[in-house]
């Protein structure tokens, strides 16, 4: 029965006549003032389905994919944890949900109140003394980062060019120092996973006073916290720069440190991560920054402020201006809020505490089989290496896919560039212990599989609604619509 | 046979009995999980984990409100929703970038499944087809809408679609000034400014209709309709005049509008972008929304954003993958045309999910309802002593009122009588107030706003 | 891969400690006031589980189903048609969901007028006087409207103790009549389907005045409509018993004709067939009974009357009295109030028309390889027999899993008793004629595999996620829970 | 710029365009559709399918309200929806048989899943494991919650259920008499009655308490808490008055409350009912609800409704089946032990998905708060002048309360100050009230309460 489609596109269910949903008549007297013909289309080529071909096109669709609700989705750098639904159901009531972002702040108070309350809910949690949730992704929050930082360097009249940037770091930290008109200079970690002083201070000596800011990602993106933190914010101090925290990797530090007390003068907040918005395939997600109180006026706007008991919007009075058209993705706003409400300093602190433990002992349960990145003791997530596998002819990216036969979303691959054969593993503070012997069971039978029949790996997945695509070809020759 | 006395070690009723340690749902490791996962580990406790990070800074006080349970929480919530005052029981006239729309109620369900809740960006496409085949539909619908020969999977949302187009029209002439009309949505144009500010470009506010370029501009971008509301049919005329300055023509559009309105791509336009929240999005306060981008076909190297592509697996069969990655931060890093990761793909499948219920008729209807809706209104207002309808060009949902008050004063009055007004524009122009009309208003909502603000007169 | 157990269980997943969500601590102080120890149970042995492992258990176990949204499921007899999502919008609204069934009429004024609205709009479908929608599924409105009968028989001094029921009837026909109290005498239909008039004569002759009434379905489960039925309700009330409709078939009637026209005194109607209740994989559903006038007084409680526009509920005067503890499945009334009004009078004729024609259209393509019950215009559902297929080695349940393969669910099987490896097929309107020519393909190339391959036939399915099940020894050797 | 002529055939704005036949997003057939199948049917029209109609009785005249959009319909409903006074934000005393407790917000996602709400009762098990899994399971837990060693997959509601297991009794027995306590829900009663006149069974409603049975009894039905929320320690000496007379105990309990009190299976009971809508199911105006069956071992081919059972498919792999179907109505027709079919089975996922979710910690502590509050409340309302609680026996969350004035006028004062009192039982007892306090009042509603009492004392 196997077929050569998993699910006909929407055009090809399309036939001619067929409505999804009705709408009403008109119930006002037509217009005598008929808009310009020459402004008017004549074909409109969108698909024409029943409703309930709608429903069960999107319905099988949803199958196809793997997600938290579904399956363990261990992907390091990503936070895979539960999305509590009561979530969805706060951001789901009309109160918020239909709450328009224009209406004056009078008539909005529950929905500021919210803002205001998170943006101080993070400065807390991150120890630092300024929050804008403007930004819509980490992604736009380090770039809001990165402005502010420029705008402050030039309130005081430094007009620095350079980011100094990890080559561990994750993509976007060298795209955004480019979009912010950067250059980047990129340095080495030492072989225990720590950064390399040496090479920050000549990095640092070399480009001199052009030195705006180091970003760094704490726990970094090898999984591992950096003991000489203190010590480096101390450098990049000395030669008049900031310190930039990528705070993807929040999960590993919820009150066990804030990072305002290591000296970050900025850091992006990735609410999709740590915070527990779901991924939604792709976002939405929020990317606050926090940043220490010389940057605060620099923020993006809107700003939400408390004045004698009531919030309004504000813009700082240096700020770099607006990320979005509105004032940020609100309703992700909301669900970190209620999260973090759900949990207090109490919860929070035990998430982190069991993500923690959690990589950790997936970490001591394959070290013997996989070998380990840096051998020491990991934060939220835990790094292999393929390259023990690759030399029996099953590469990361096999075992990644054989994981999926196991019944397990595969981890991170080849990420960070830094490590061969990059494995990169977070379990987060979700999983059971038992879900997390049974996903490390998976992982030892495939280390010896990838010994004894690495083809079983090359050829894998085996059980799942596809085999491996040419992605190849897709590139080379795109299909990109219908 | 009430009994006062009972045994202290009863399991008994009231919160003083000795509940075992109260374990939180969202974190499923129980102490004799721990104990013997520290055991595996090789530490005596957690807290030997955290040993590599400096001992003065380690568990700091963290000052925040006690926790919730989830009634609690419910309850919280509810009590602080109570103090907006939204549009679920009262007329609203507001617009200015974020419309009010008919949400077919199979948009949430269907959206909100699991599986496309709470899956990743789809890196592994054997376990993904899910969400990859939505974005190709996704792409498929914004090109149909628009006009356009490409899309991308989607941007963080309009504004920011907008600036992104801008800075590819800088990547692919090569230049380093960008012309807006000054009819774009303010915060828009802030947002451009922001994004061009960044990459060291310059943006030049043109006055909209007015527009000169040279040889300097990367492009030209524009809104349709305009940030009053208003269709101008010279929109061509802009596209030949950037094409004639060898720039891009780049378009903003309300995708509600291109169910009656001429598409884009028909007058010339290079780049278009439209903020996606009116296909089936709810206001949420200002987003989570969808940015729309297609282009050309000569542009899709450039593109920003994540792209879904077709292919085949293994065995020949249909499927899709995220594709043209060389473009992307992960691969190319600070060469990468853009640095956006994460976007915002489930809004973009509900927009999806919309106009798949809605089809070309139901789209086209929605439109026009909102057309006749607004042009009665706007007849109503204009009859209005003390209003006036800035009626000097064609317009779809929205259209300025001259007030005889300022607008605040009346949006304050007219909230008293349950009506959510217009936007106050008198930052722009003088007593003048924004008003947007959809298929969600009734006339007998058109005509209380009408009566209201004669009484306000 | 392949494990042995698809979805662990409930009891299986728990660990003790764990909680799947949080209650709040007392805001009062502690009673003084105990509870005597002795009423105070000590053990509460249910499972335990995170909040992520409820999620995903149920999520999987989910994906395990077959449904509407998901596929077409084409079991006669159920009428398995769209369910449209705005329904379950409506009956989610805090305004309906919240409402106490205890509140007084004043307070709950909304929910009457839904229920006094659907009491009309369904006695007026039918063509009959008075509703009740007390009855919570198809079966309790049998017995509701077979109680309704004995009580009015015996108001008017008649005590009849027998009910004529075709050997085609549903199961819960029969059933119903002996839970009623009365003695259940079958006769059989014609070879054309229709019901045999001479040998209903004969079973009214024979039980002559102890005959209470016949149970007739209509169209009948052989999917015909019996053009005889004006001329057996004449036979029927000639002998002083009354007509009493199964209306689980009315989808083929909506306003075609009403049975009230045709001389039914009372019938009953699944709200969860015809107006689109989902089925929720077995209930809830609800049974609505509609009867002629001199039924009416003995009808259920409670019964919502209009009184100067006011609505309350009321106690019919000679009523049967209750059959819940409230006022029938409210939830499932609004939904099928919000599905006819979603249509109304053109809508409703028009499901039945596309209804009426696919399954045509489906017993024209599939006449010549399988053989049909009989050969004539069907209604809403056509009725094949398997004989031609078992006589080359495969039965129609062989024919039924080897559906699964291709993606269909199977239809009705062996029902009705009376024909011989029956096999039931009911489209409903809500597919597209594109699936059911691809349904169509896949019978006809069943057909063909169940000659040349039916042992293909006979170990399928081989595609769905268990292979046949042991059904025997379930009931042998039952295990009824963990 | 405003243009005033249009081309009449232009595809334009507003209703008078002349749209084609819109087709109903419920039935996907088009016209193109119809005439092919028609073709391969060989009939003219659809008309000619319905010729064995009877000619006079076709196309009757349907005197309907004209269809609504989507979008007018949920208007409408709002709108009749707005005539309902709920509790969402009004402070609820009211029980009886009903109660409002927490939901977790896992409960509706999880049971609205299309796979479970859009499938049939699972005849075909391959492709139907989650809804017997499900049942399964939801049999499990009524087994532990109530002691008891089989359960079914659920019943109608309660009160049916009740009735139900009286009639097993007889079955059993083979006797044709039942005995009910007169503190059962006077509805439940109602309802044990009219099953009861089908079979031609007689019911004698026993003074709560004194069970005298004879050999004629098929059975003993108490409800535990009673219908005025007392709970009392003399049930044991019930169980052993019926089992002495040959007689069944059957035991109707309230679910939340077994989180703390005693399974009935501990003081004898032979059959046990509940209502579960306490667990995780909302009010709905007393509607869908499901009713909790479970029994002892020997009685199972008695049991009326659906059971599943465990079992193993062709490769020995775990799964479920509908089992012991001999008992029904589609084999055993008129010799059935019930007519039951389509039952709750959503409504029994419900209940299972909410246990899943609180866990017995979770159960139990809804019982201590709603035990906490409700005393908390009935000391409070004793002290009022003019009030005075019936405290003759103990009570779990509900309990009654002699009133100054006609309770239904209590009430109607009460809903002014947004609170909904409690059930008017002035038909039973003069002046009485029943209240009901759980989980969701908070301490400042009930002092509110007893703040307005006493005022209207
Ligand atoms: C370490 C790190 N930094 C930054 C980002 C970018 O965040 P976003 O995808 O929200 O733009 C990610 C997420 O992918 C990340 O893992
Ligand atoms: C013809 C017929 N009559 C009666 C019924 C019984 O309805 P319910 O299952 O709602 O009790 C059914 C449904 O299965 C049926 O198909």
């Amino acid at each position: 029965m196997s077929t050569q489609i998993l699910e006909k596109t929407l055009m090809e269910l399309s036939h001619a006549g067929r409505v999804g949903v009705t709408l009403p008549e008109s119930d006002v007297p037509r217009s005598a003032e008929r808009p310009p013909a020459a402004l008017l289309r004549d074909e409109l080529p969108l698909p024409e389905l029943s409703q309930l071909d709608v429903v069960r096109h999107f319905t099988r669709l949803s199958q196809l994919n793997w997600s938290i609700d579904t399956h363990m989705y261990p992907l390091g750098s990503c936070t895979m944890k539960l999305n509590p639904k009561v979530n969805d159901a706060i951001a789901a009531t009309p109160a918020f949900a239909e709450a328009h972002p224009m209406q004056p702040a009078e008539d909005v108070q529950g929905a500021l109140a919210v803002m205001h309350g998170l943006q101080r809910m993070l400065a807390e949690i991150t120890g630092m003394d300024a929050c804008s949730l403007a930004p819509l992704a980490g992604a736009q929050g380090e770039l809001a980062a990165v402005l502010v930082i420029k705008a402050y360097l030039e309130s005081i009249g430094e007009h620095r060019t350079t980011i100094v940037v990890p080559d561990s770091a994750h993509g976007t930290n060298p795209a955004t120092a480019s979009m912010a008109g950067f250059d980047v200079v990129a340095v080495k970690p030492q072989p225990d996973g720590d950064m390399d002083l040496d090479a920050l201070r000549a990095a640092l000596e070399e480009h001199g006073p052009t030195v705006a800011a180091l970003m760094i990602t704490l726990p970094s993106t090898l999984g591992l916290f950096d003991r000489n933190i203190v010590r480096i914010a101390e450098m990049v101090h000395a030669h008049g720069a900031l310190m930039y925290g990528d705070g993807a990797n929040l999960n590993a530090m919820l009150g066990q440190v804030k990072p305002g007390d290591l000296g970050f003068d900025a850091m992006h907040i990735n609410l999709h991560k740590t915070f527990s918005q779901p991924h939604g395939g792709g976002g939405p997600g929020a990317g606050p920054i926090v940043v220490s109180a010389r940057l605060a006026p620099f923020l993006p706007s809107p700003h939400v402020e408390q004045v004698d008991g009531r919030y309004a919007l504000a813009d700082p009075p240096h700020g770099i201006g607006r990320l979005g058209a509105f004032h940020g993705n609100f309703g992700v706003l909301l669900r970190a809020y209620a999260y973090i409400r759900s949990l207090g300093a109490d919860g929070l602190r035990a998430i982190s505490e069991a993500a923690v433990l959690n990589a950790n002992y997936v970490q001591a349960r394959l070290r013997g089989a996989y070998d380990l990145a840096h051998d020491r003791t990991c934060m939220h997530e835990v790094l292999f290496s393929g390259r023990r596998q690759k030399a029996h002819g099953a590469k990361t990216l096999d075992i990644a896919k054989r994981m999926i036969d196991y019944g397990y979303h595969p981890p991170t691959i080849y990420f960070p560039l830094v490590v061969d054969e990059a494995l990169m593993i977070e379990p987060t503070e979700s999983e059971t212990k038992e879900t997390l012997d049974a996903f490390c069971d998976a992982m030892l039978e495939i280390a010896r599989e990838a010994e004894t029949q690495p083809e079983l790996l090359r050829e894998a997945p085996h059980a799942a609604p596809l085999r491996r695509l040419d992605e190849a070809t897709a590139a080379r020759k795109p299909i990109l619509r219908w | 046979m009430t009994t006062e006395t009972q045994d202290a070690t009863t399991p008994a009723a009231g919160p003083a009995a000795e509940a075992p340690a109260v374990q939180h749902p969202y974190i499923p490791l129980t102490d004799d999980d721990r104990a013997a996962m520290l055991a595996t580990v090789g530490a005596a406790s957690t807290a030997d984990l955290f040993a590599d990070i400096p001992a003065p800074h380690r568990l700091p006080a963290l000052d925040l409100p006690d926790a919730l349970s989830e009634l609690e929480l419910l309850q919280a919530m509810q009590a602080l929703g109570a103090n907006n005052r939204v549009a679920t029981e009262r007329a609203c006239f507001l617009g200015a970038g974020a419309y009010r729309h008919f949400r077919p109620s199979i948009v949430e369900p269907l959206v909100m499944r699991g599986e496309f809740l709470t899956s990743y960006t789809p890196y592994q496409p054997e376990v993904s087809q899910g969400t990859l085949q939505t974005i190709f539909e996704f792409q498929s619908l914004v090109c149909a809408l628009t006009g356009m020969d490409v899309a991308n999977a989607g941007m963080y949302d309009g504004a920011s679609a907008l600036a992104e187009a801008c800075l590819m029209a800088c990547a692919v002439t090569g230049r380093r000034r960008i012309a807006v009309s000054d009819r774009v949505h303010p915060h828009w144009l802030d947002v451009v400014r922001g994004y061009a500010r960044g990459r060291g470009i310059a943006v030049d506010a043109l006055p909209h209709g007015e527009f000169t370029l040279t040889g300097e501009h990367a492009c030209l971008a524009v809104a349709q309709p305009d940030f009053f509301g208003r269709v101008s049919a010279d929109a061509g005329v802009w596209g030949e005049a950037a094409h004639a300055a060898g720039a891009l023509f780049v378009v903003a559009a309300d995708p509600v509008s291109l169910g009656l309105y001429r598409a884009p791509a028909d007058y010339g336009a290079d780049v278009v972008v439209a903020e996606g929240q009116a296909l089936g999005v709810p206001l949420s306060y200002g987003g989570p929304y969808v940015g729309m981008f297609a282009c050309r076909e000569r542009f899709i190297r450039q593109m920003p954003g994540r792209i879904v592509g077709q292919t085949a697996d293994l065995d020949g069969r249909r499927g899709y993958v995220l594709t043209l990655q060389t473009r992307e931060q992960h691969i190319r890093r600070e060469r990468a045309t853009s640095n956006i990761c994460t976007s915002q793909q489930l809004i973009a499948l509900a927009t999806a999910v919309h106009l798949a219920a809605l089809g070309p008729r139901g789209l086209r209807r929605v439109a026009e309802l909102c057309y006749e809706k607004a042009h009665y209104a706007a007849a109503a207002l204009d009859a209005l002593p003390g209003y006036a309808v800035e009626r000097d060009e064609p317009f779809f949902h929205e259209f300025v009122v001259r007030t005889p008050r300022p607008p605040a004063e009346i949006n304050r009055a007219l909230m008293e009588r349950g009506i959510i007004g217009g936007l106050d524009v008198s930052d722009l122009l003088r007593h003048r107030m924004l008003l947007c009309v959809t298929e969600m208003n009734t006339r007998a909502e058109i005509d209380a706003l009408a009566t209201a603000l004669e009484e306000l007169a």
